[in-house]
């Protein structure tokens, strides 16, 4: 059904934006709960930087990338060196350039959730003697749960269609970054080229579809599961 | 003042910002010149964009216009041309050399490193550098070690960066760039002409549209376009 | 020890209060609405830090402004009932009532979730449950955690009669059995005189009486907030005897007088102590014959107060101790009682029922 | 009348009742703890659906099953005040209690306001209120909505005992003045006594009883679930005097037999019903001499039932009317009754207080 | 201090971007309703075709909107006949392709917040006599406002930062759809201008941070005027 060129789009592009979420993440439900709760200098600083991913235009933030991660980047010239890892033109590095993109969204939408729960449970489970960690890991998170699925979602999909960055900062290069996003945006540069643009188009679609489904699915059982009374009304 | 809306291939945004200024000083006319890349602009075009000249950086989007019915394209003739250029980190190591059949790019390569072109997918500049590669036997060896960028400007940065030691670029852009070194130029028979159509776009095309177009093949504007790197194609 | 030093705004509320309570039994802080019941438990909880002042329960000191200390609410050991459920909505009941993890199964557990009768709710999510369930369940999270203190505010609302009287008996239990001190904020002046010992009287965030519950009720100017209990008096006896055909106990006072209360489950021997409400105890001058009264105490009048509009307070003295009666002005008029006056004590058992603790 | 048939699964539980109940007056929901009360008022208020059923007030069908009919909750005009406060944070307590547009101000807000004593909070953010008074303002807004029926789950919890004996006057006053038909779900039996006139009697969603509070009471067999109330029986009885020294107000009994108790506010010649608490009766067999009792009442003997262990309740003709005693199972053999025989029930006046209405 | 043409990209995004989110929030806050409270059929759908801008690279999105709003578009062809506008080439129609990009993000994080407003609250407001649609207006609203400020700035910010559909759908003119990012690809697409992209990229990067700090200080306000107990924990 699918010819071999879209099967390794879809695959990488699964692949990336999976990675992409995996990497981030962690370091985005931390940083979201970092600005739900709790003051510290330099706060603003941070949300700001959680969010130039979002302001820029996403080959700007390839272009970043690049100063940064590449081989004579700050970091990437350190990477190099180190462990011998030179992110551009590698599928990684594509995982990288999604998830640097698809980062500001998750933050909000966790962000979002953890300050919508009610601190009057966390303060009962600091009474019965969770630390605030513990507090974080079986309460505040849990309840923020919807807004971990949205955030990964979003993330997901974002990562998913992530093209200038991707392209800027990992290169298109076939079998190893060419992502469904590439593929199509080669095939509509082209003339005469839209009946495969439209092929592409409609398994990106689909490959979103699918996930929305799985977290609306995820979503309702986590809300099913706690609901009670008054949720019919 | 009457105003023409020039849709200018990306490729040629420094030097039409130039042209722009120099032609307005003299004429009662506001130009408004629009980049994007060409295929961008002429799918445009066809979607009716109120465009008044059009300058292609390749012939084959000219062509697909002027293949859509509803568009009408007239005075198209070829304007410029342009050379594809080898280059490399302005502190590279590697000698200038001509990047024929007798030198192989493979050889500049060490494990692991790529040669940035724009997509030859379809960024005219990578397909012209396919085209390079395929007529000097190097194709094969080089198509898995390509990075290839969304446009030559894209190809350009990975090797400003020193991402890859080699790109292929235009000869226009090598020159305008500071963080590169041109290493040499593929000779011009080894890939298809780097032609620049133009053309002026609509049915009745206005009288400061065609002005516009005739000075663009003037001698005044012939400088400034070498200035830049181009050579006018003349005909 | 437990000493509470105070000095807080929060809003136009200003709570300002030093309070010193030994650190075993129940004390009760008690007030109007709005008194600052609750924000004192939550300071002590340590869910907020007073602007100044100090906390100490024993050895330790949970906060002390002075010295820049403050313990987290985590690290204090305290169980905490809040006058709102407060459930974890995404745990089940048995989820919620390991929280703390600390008892988390075997005898322990299954007492406190049968004496709530939580048992069938266990798998359940709290948002199905019905209001006195959750409260239920609130009790036993905050029961199992272990704690080296019991802080509950208005614990037993929404509980039916049986289930409270249940629950207070546990937990006067806890207090004697292993020594659980109690702060226990609650509007029910019954629940109260069941469970508490001793008394905080809290009015606009400042302590207007502190001391011994039952000495406190005997203060007149306090009546104003502690009108509403059923004024009565403790006596001591010892358990003499039950009478089992009778489903009854009696008690002997100290000079020997008997008297007779419903069952109770204390051995012989024990010495008991008896909450006698002021309006249980009617006097008369000669013993009277054939009646339903099982206890006619010889007592002697002390003193004689007025009381509300036509109403006296007759202190008696008995077998050694204080006991209060009220009785109307008609009924002391025609009495013609004066201090140093015989008379005879009549009591109801059948209203002693559940007297003694 | 109100109608309310329903048979209704939620989990485990079964609903499954059949009421009718008068348009007016105070009617009490009273069961243990998850037994179906507030499941029964969300039904009425409509923010449940019954699997099967209907539910009328008056000429009114708010929901009939069979006819697919359901008429959502903004149009059924019931004032609901939940067993948490549900105050909407983002309003102030002003915002609050105007939010159903009714009555906004003007009076008839102020006397509410008053009477909640929530004038000094009208301004505040609910999240800064105790606990008892965010359920006053709750108590305020469903009053201020203008309801014609008023459904109340637990509304006093939390109140201190004055606030609760203004409020259920209130309430009261509600109900007779403007003929406003109230549900009441309560555990405290004081203060259902105080108010209700209808119980209905649920246990694991079924009604068990139902019918006038007094008459329940009075069944034996419902003691398991009513033994809490303070059993008592009303009586009736004509105002005859007052008495200003004393403080006394006398009342006179169709056949001629005194009555004395603390002073009411009732003229004389009105009618009044005394509710005697059983406990508070004691009974003679002679005419005691020189006691407190002011009450001294000839009354015949007409059954004696075994009530708990070691208790006997003994029931008596008074003046036409029945009136029961609890004795101890002692007593009642040390005076030998048996049915038929004349006795003296001796009532002290102090525990008379409060007792008429 | 900015250049002309500077301040004309600048004032072109703020229209553009202002515009996208005046455009989206309505019809936003109302899809979100329909799926946080609703069933009905087709409601997968509607999910799914919201989502769409956020899966698909950009450059599709605004090539499928010049298909479907272009002079030759279904609904393009329409409007032009009917009313005389043509969207594509305007920055009417760069706002459209911006609140068209935007949209998802809006969606998700109203959503996100109206699905955490307690309905018990709602409950207690239907006794009260108001319809489902002053329920909706004076509590669920006002009580999910943080996440329609979330919402609100992640449109904003993803409108102000939009490219790929803007460049196809609105092309690039100055004066009239050159917007911040469009300027800034213009200039990076001139090799030894990066002085100038270096300009534009830290304008958009203030216009963002002042559009950030607008409306943390909002959600802060909201938060604020509602705090109680147990929220300094
Ligand atoms: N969503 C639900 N799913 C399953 N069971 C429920 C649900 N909601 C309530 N119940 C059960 O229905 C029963 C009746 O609940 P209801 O709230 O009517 O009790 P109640 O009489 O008001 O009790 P309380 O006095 O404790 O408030 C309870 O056993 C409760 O656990
Ligand atoms: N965040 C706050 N801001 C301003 N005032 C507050 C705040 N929290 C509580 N208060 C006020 O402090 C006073 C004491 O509140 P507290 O909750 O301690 O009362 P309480 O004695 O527990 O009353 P209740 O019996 O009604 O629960 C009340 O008048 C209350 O309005
Ligand atoms: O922008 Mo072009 O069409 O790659 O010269
Ligand atoms: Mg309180
Ligand atoms: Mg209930």
């Amino acid at each position: 059904m699918l010819t071999e060129l879209e099967q390794q789009a879809l695959w990488i592009s699964l692949q990336v934006a999976g990675s992409a979420l995996a990497i981030i993440v962690v370091p985005g439900i931390l940083v979201a709960w970092l600005l739900a709760r709790h003051e510290f200098p330099g706060k603003a600083l941070l949300d700001g930087i959680v969010h130039l991913p979002l302001v820029l235009p996403p080959v700007v933030v390839g272009y970043l990338l690049l100063v940064v991660m590449g081989r004579r980047g700050v970091i990437g010239s350190w990477l190099l060196e180190t462990f011998g890892i030179s992110l551009p033109f590698t599928w990684q590095g594509a995982a990288l350039a999604g998830g640097v993109m698809a980062f500001p969204l998750l933050v909000r939408a966790v962000r979002l959730s953890l300050e919508a729960v009610d601190p009057k449970l966390e303060a009962a489970a600091r009474t019965l003697g969770a630390t605030r960690l513990r507090v974080f890991i079986t309460i505040t998170l849990p309840l923020a749960l919807p807004g971990v699925i949205t955030g990964g979602v979003l993330a997901f999909a974002r990562a998913l269609s992530e093209f200038g960055a991707t392209i800027t900062f990992a290169s298109n290069i076939p079998g190893e970054t060419r992502t469904l996003p590439l593929a199509l945006y080669s095939t509509i540069q082209t003339p005469g080229m839209e009946g495969a643009a439209a092929r592409l188009c409609a398994i990106s679609v689909a490959v979103a579809m699918a996930s929305l489904v799985v977290s609306e699915w995820l979503a309702r059982r986590t809300r099913r599961r706690m609901a009670g009374r008054d949720t019919g009304l | 003042a009457d105003s023409v809306d020039v849709y200018a291939a990306a490729s040629l945004t420094d030097v039409m910002n130039a042209l722009v200024e120099q032609y307005e000083e003299n004429h009662d006319v506001d130009l408004v010149p629009v980049y994007a890349s060409s295929s961008t602009l002429a799918r445009q075009i066809g979607e009716g964009a109120p465009a008044d000249v059009y300058l292609s950086a390749n012939v084959k989007w000219m062509d697909w216009l002027q293949d859509q019915g509803g568009v009408v394209v007239s005075q198209r003739h070829n304007l410029l041309r342009n050379r594809l250029a080898l280059i490399a980190p302005d502190d590279t190591d590697i000698p200038s050399f001509t990047p024929d059949a007798e030198h192989p790019l493979v050889d500049y390569l060490e494990d692991g490193e790529r040669v940035s072109v724009g997509d030859p997918a379809h960024v005219p500049a990578g397909i012209y550098a396919k085209q390079a590669f395929e007529s000097t036997g190097q194709w094969q060896t080089l198509e898995p070690r390509l990075a290839r960028g969304s446009d030559v400007r894209a190809a350009l940065a990975l090797v400003e960066r020193g991402e890859t030691p080699l790109g292929v670029v235009y000869a226009t852009d090598a020159q305008a760039s500071d963080g590169v070194k041109q290493l040499g130029l593929f000779p011009a028979d080894s890939h298809d002409p780097i032609i620049y159509p133009a053309a002026l776009i609509g049915e009745h095309p206005g009288d400061a549209a065609g002005a516009f177009l005739d000075w663009l093949s003037s001698d005044a504007a012939r400088e400034t376009f070498e200035q830049y790197g181009f050579e006018m194609a003349n005909d | 020890m437990l000493e509470l030093r105070i000095d807080h705004r929060q809003g136009d509320f200003h709570l300002d209060v030093d309070i010193r309570a030994p650190e075993q039994g129940v004390t009760a802080l008690f007030g109007h609405s709005g008194s600052g019941k609750t924000s004192l438990l939550r300071m002590l909880a340590g869910l907020d830090r007073p602007d100044d002042g100090h906390i100490r329960l024993g050895e330790r000191t949970y906060v002390d402004t002075r010295q820049r200390l403050f313990v987290p609410p985590h690290r204090r050991r305290l169980g905490v009932v809040f006058q709102e459920a407060r459930l974890f909505p995404h745990y089940r009941v048995r989820g919620n009532l390991t929280y703390a993890r600390r008892l988390t199964g075997g005898e322990a557990f299954d007492r406190v979730v049968s004496l709530l009768g939580i048992e069938p709710l266990l798998a359940r999510m709290p948002d199905a449950l019905s209001g006195g369930e959750a409260r239920r369940v609130a009790i036993g999270r905050a029961l199992l955690a272990e704690p080296d203190m019991l802080l509950l505010d208005e614990p037993l609302t929404g509980l039916d009669g049986a289930r409270k009287r249940e629950l207070l008996d546990y937990i006067l239990r806890l207090t004697r059995e292993i020594e659980l001190p109690i702060l226990f904020i609650s509007h029910d002046t019954q629940e109260l005189m069941a469970i508490a010992e001793r008394l905080v009287l809290l009015d606009s965030g400042r302590v207007v009486a502190d001391g011994e519950l039952d000495e406190l009720l005997g203060r007149a100017e306090l009546a104003p907030w502690l009108g509403g209990f059923e004024a009565s008096t403790p006596i001591s006896a010892r358990v003499e005897a039950h009478d089992e055909r009778y489903h009854a106990t009696r008690l002997a006072l100290d000079d020997g007088q008997l008297m007779t209360l419903p069952r109770i489950d204390h051995a012989p021997g024990e010495r008991v102590r008896l909450r006698i409400r002021r309006r249980d105890v009617a006097l008369a001058r000669e013993m009277p014959s054939q009646s339903s009264f099982r206890n006619r105490l010889r007592a002697t009048v002390e003193q004689l107060d007025d009381g509300e509009p036509g109403m006296v307070e007759v202190s008696l003295r008995l077998a050694g101790q204080r006991l209060l009666s009220r009785i109307t002005l008609e009924a002391s008029e025609a009495l013609a009682l004066s201090p140093g006056d015989d008379v005879i004590a009549l009591i109801r058992s059948a209203s002693l029922a559940g007297s003694a603790g």
